[in-house]
């Protein structure tokens, strides 16, 4: 799959650590590529993926020919406004701590009876086939749109995955050594061009929080939170990271709760 | 790469005030964590997942937040690090700079998709995604020091020779828990493939010694 | 791909039937460009020949024609590229990346109040002179800009 | 079927500033799918944007228009309200026409 990334004509631009997004805070190199950020923040294609999301969360689908409607995202069935802002979250339901992603998956399985291994099979959209959960996602997101993340940890199950998020934050492994924190501890870094955010420093945690999920333009689609995880994990040469892992959703828990106070604008744009 | 006794340090990230006592105590939090590392790889070969198993160096090497590293935790590391180090079977630390050079801005290799290791000729060996090279090349990153001249700076005996390898066979010989993979030793790179980043260091030649 | 423009061409007469179908009556304008569409320019693989079909062989370099866009691209799939003529009486603008392998991305036509100007975002295969043509009073002016294109990432 | 393009026209003093958004693969002929085959070529070949039904832009492209594309047109003379209306055709014959109003500078 990852290999039919690449863009024919274009370089073949792969997946990298560094497209979390940062504030604009640009070192000398950067300088150079300065105009081409703003111009491609200036229009997001990622606004197609609200509307397409829109259309599927609503339309009668699958074996069950049901829509999404009722699903629950911690506000009650149904109820998006804010619900994003608080995820992950603890949900009584599952008795686990869930992030939009797995909630989605959940209720295309329970509510429209679709199933659960052919939705993790196209899970990530690619040049070839379209992904209805990464519209769906951001469309869902989108509802919390000028809204302030604010993911709690009332729960005790909440707690212990962000104490496990932060765990994992800081545990290298594999042939390169690496944890998050490699790329993501100190100021001012980048992987060759591009500037990774310092996820200590709560203001760029929130700049990357506020804007995921995210039109990528080397991707030339919207990619999610899990999608952010795995193509780290990618690039760290561990293996493919599960849909829905514990490891994705502690991560997700962490960098979220570190995100708190962002001002959701989704999708954002990224690299 | 000057003073190589860098412990690990990060900001804390922001002490939040939660109300530790409700908090998982750290033994708990590790047993979890550990746990939730085993599953979440499914349908992966072991061969694989054992990637997400921690040697000992990597797991004295993540600490959490800001704290350091022990005196104690620093030696085994450098211990475990020296233990690590093999040579080329040629005993020749000096390659080739021109292959050197190749593999120095190239950052493929060892990557998984789909349960696949991807299907490469050679791996990179990953120099440019975070150190300055040569000075015309501009797209390369900064998580390590710039390595611009490294060889003018230092010269090309067989102790600079001898050092540059072990330093990129395992850097945490040197730096224990530095950022840099141990590039050998994790088996990213093969003892030859080395001698050639080094004599791309090293050698007079070599566009990371010119102007 | 000659075999795919050439199936266009066809269709493209299966579109006026559509047009007489009373749809909306843009669709003749966009029928009428496929009869005119550039298929020399747009096929040629050398730029010279590129430039050339759109009567920019040997154009006139013009200050008055500003090139917005990155020094550097990040990525080479989306680059994006913006164009401002101030040069009077501009009808239409191109863009022309020199090294792509059919380096004619676009000819647009201004007409109706439309500011000198356009922008598009094109997909680059490699560092190159990105070229832009504006034709003005019957007479073809150029300028051009250096987009240099990088892997991202760890590469 | 094509999906509805987005379409954001905004009077700065009175230019309208129209930008627009297509869902298109733009497909070079080029490229490889999974199973080794080439993807056949496949882009907007013609695009017009109509104000009030008078043609202001009037473009050809080729397959280096970028994926899901994105351009913009600025037309003087313009006032909230108008009508903005932007059709595509490409080398399959698909097509697609949107429409939307000129809106105030807000």
């Amino acid at each position: 799959m990852r290999i039919m990334r690449g863009v024919a004509a274009a370089a073949a631009c792969f997946a990298c650590l560094a497209a979390w997004g940062t504030v604009a805070a640009q070192g000398q190199p950067g300088n150079g590529l300065d105009v081409g950020r703003q111009m491609l923040a200036e229009d997001n294609p990622g606004e197609l993926w609200v509307e397409r999301g829109d259309k599927l969360f609503h339309e009668k689908r699958g074996p069950n020919n049901a829509s999404l409607e009722q699903c629950d995202f911690g506000m009650g069935p149904g109820k998006l406004a804010g619900a994003f802002a608080r995820l992950p979250r603890f949900f009584a339901d599952s008795g686990k701590v869930e992030d939009l992603e797995s909630r989605l998956l959940k209720c295309m399985v329970e509510l429209q009876g679709f199933d659960r291994a052919a939705i993790i099979g196209t899970r990530f959209s690619n040049l070839d086939r379209a992904s209805d959960m990464e519209a769906l996602a951001t469309y869902v997101a989108s509802r919390s749109n000028g809204m302030k993340m604010d993911v709690r940890l009332d729960h005790p199950r909440e707690r212990e995955m962000y104490k496990v998020g932060e765990y994992l934050f800081f545990r290298r492994t594999g042939p390169t050594d690496f944890g998050c924190v490699s790329c993501h501890g100190e100021e001012g870094k980048r992987i060759r061009l591009q500037d990774l955010p310092n996820m200590s420093d709560r203001k760029q945690m929130q700049a990357v929080i506020a804007g995921w999920p995210a039109y990528r333009g080397t991707h030339s689609t919207v990619r999610t939170m899990q999608h952010r995880l795995y193509d780290c994990n990618w690039q760290m040469r561990l293996p493919d990271l599960g849909y829905v892992s514990d490891v994705s959703i502690a991560l997700t828990s962490y960098l979220n709760y570190q995100g708190n106070g962002a001002v959701i604008q989704v999708p954002g744009v990224r690299r | 790469m000057r003073k190589y006794m860098k412990y690990i340090y990060f900001f804390s990230p922001f002490a939040v005030a939660l109300g530790c006592a409700s908090m998982p105590d750290a033994p708990t939090v590790h047993a979890l964590g550990e746990k939730a590392v085993t599953t979440s790889y499914p349908g992966m070969p072991e061969a694989l997942t054992r990637r997400a198993v921690q040697d000992r160096a990597q797991a004295i090497c993540s600490k959490i937040g800001g704290e350091r590293l022990t005196q104690e935790e620093a030696s085994e590391v450098v211990k475990l690090s020296r233990e690590s180090i093999r040579y080329p079977a040629s005993g020749q630390l000096v390659g080739d700079w021109k292959t050197g050079a190749r593999l120095a801005y190239a950052g493929q290799g060892g990557r998984i998709v789909g349960g696949k290791v991807e299907n490469v000729k050679e791996n990179g060996a990953l120099c440019s995604n975070c150190h300055a090279l040569s000075p015309k090349e501009f797209n390369v990153g900064n998580i390590g020091p710039s390595l611009t001249g490294y060889g003018t700076q230092r010269g090309h005996s067989d102790a600079i020779a001898k050092l540059t390898y072990e330093r990129i066979y395992n850097a945490w010989v040197y730096s224990p828990c530095s950022n840099m993979p141990r590039l050998g030793a994790g088996g990213h790179l093969t003892p030859e493939q080395i001698t050639h980043v080094v004599a791309y260091l090293i050698d007079p030649q070599s566009p990371v010694n010119q102007k | 791909m000659k075999k795919t423009r050439r199936s266009f061409l066809q269709l493209a007469g299966g579109m006026c039937a559509i047009v007489a179908l009373g749809a909306a009556g843009l669709l003749r304008t966009a029928a009428a460009r496929a009869a005119t569409w550039n298929k020399a320019g747009f096929d040629a693989k050398a730029f010279a020949d590129a430039m050339k079909s759109i009567g920019a062989a040997g154009a006139t370099e013009s200050k008055d024609i500003v090139i917005t866009a990155p020094d550097i691209a990040e990525n080479g799939a989306v680059v994006p590229v913006e164009v401002t003529s101030r040069i009077p009486g501009t009808e239409s603008i191109s863009i022309v990346a020199e090294k792509n392998p059919f380096p004619l991305v676009a000819t647009v036509d201004l007409a109706n109040g439309s500011e000198p100007y356009t922008y598009v975002r094109i997909k680059m295969g490699q560092t190159s002179d990105v070229y832009a043509v504006v034709k003005a009073g019957g007479k073809v002016f150029t300028a051009k800009k250096e987009i240099k294109i990088t892997v991202g990432g760890c590469g | 079927m094509a999906e509805p393009m987005k379409i954001r026209a905004v009077l700065k003093g009175d230019v309208a500033d129209i930008r627009v958004l297509i869902a298109h693969p733009m497909e070079t002929g080029q490229r490889k799918d999974a199973k080794g085959e080439i993807v056949p070529l496949h882009f907007i070949q013609g695009i017009t944007v109509a104000l009030n039904g008078k043609t202001v832009y009037d473009g050809q492209w080729s397959q280096a228009v970028s994926r899901n594309p994105v351009f913009a047109v600025r037309v003087k003379g313009a006032k909230a309200g108008d009508k903005v209306s932007v059709t595509w055709v490409d080398n399959k014959g698909e097509k697609r026409t949107d429409e939307a109003a000129v809106a105030a500078a807000s």
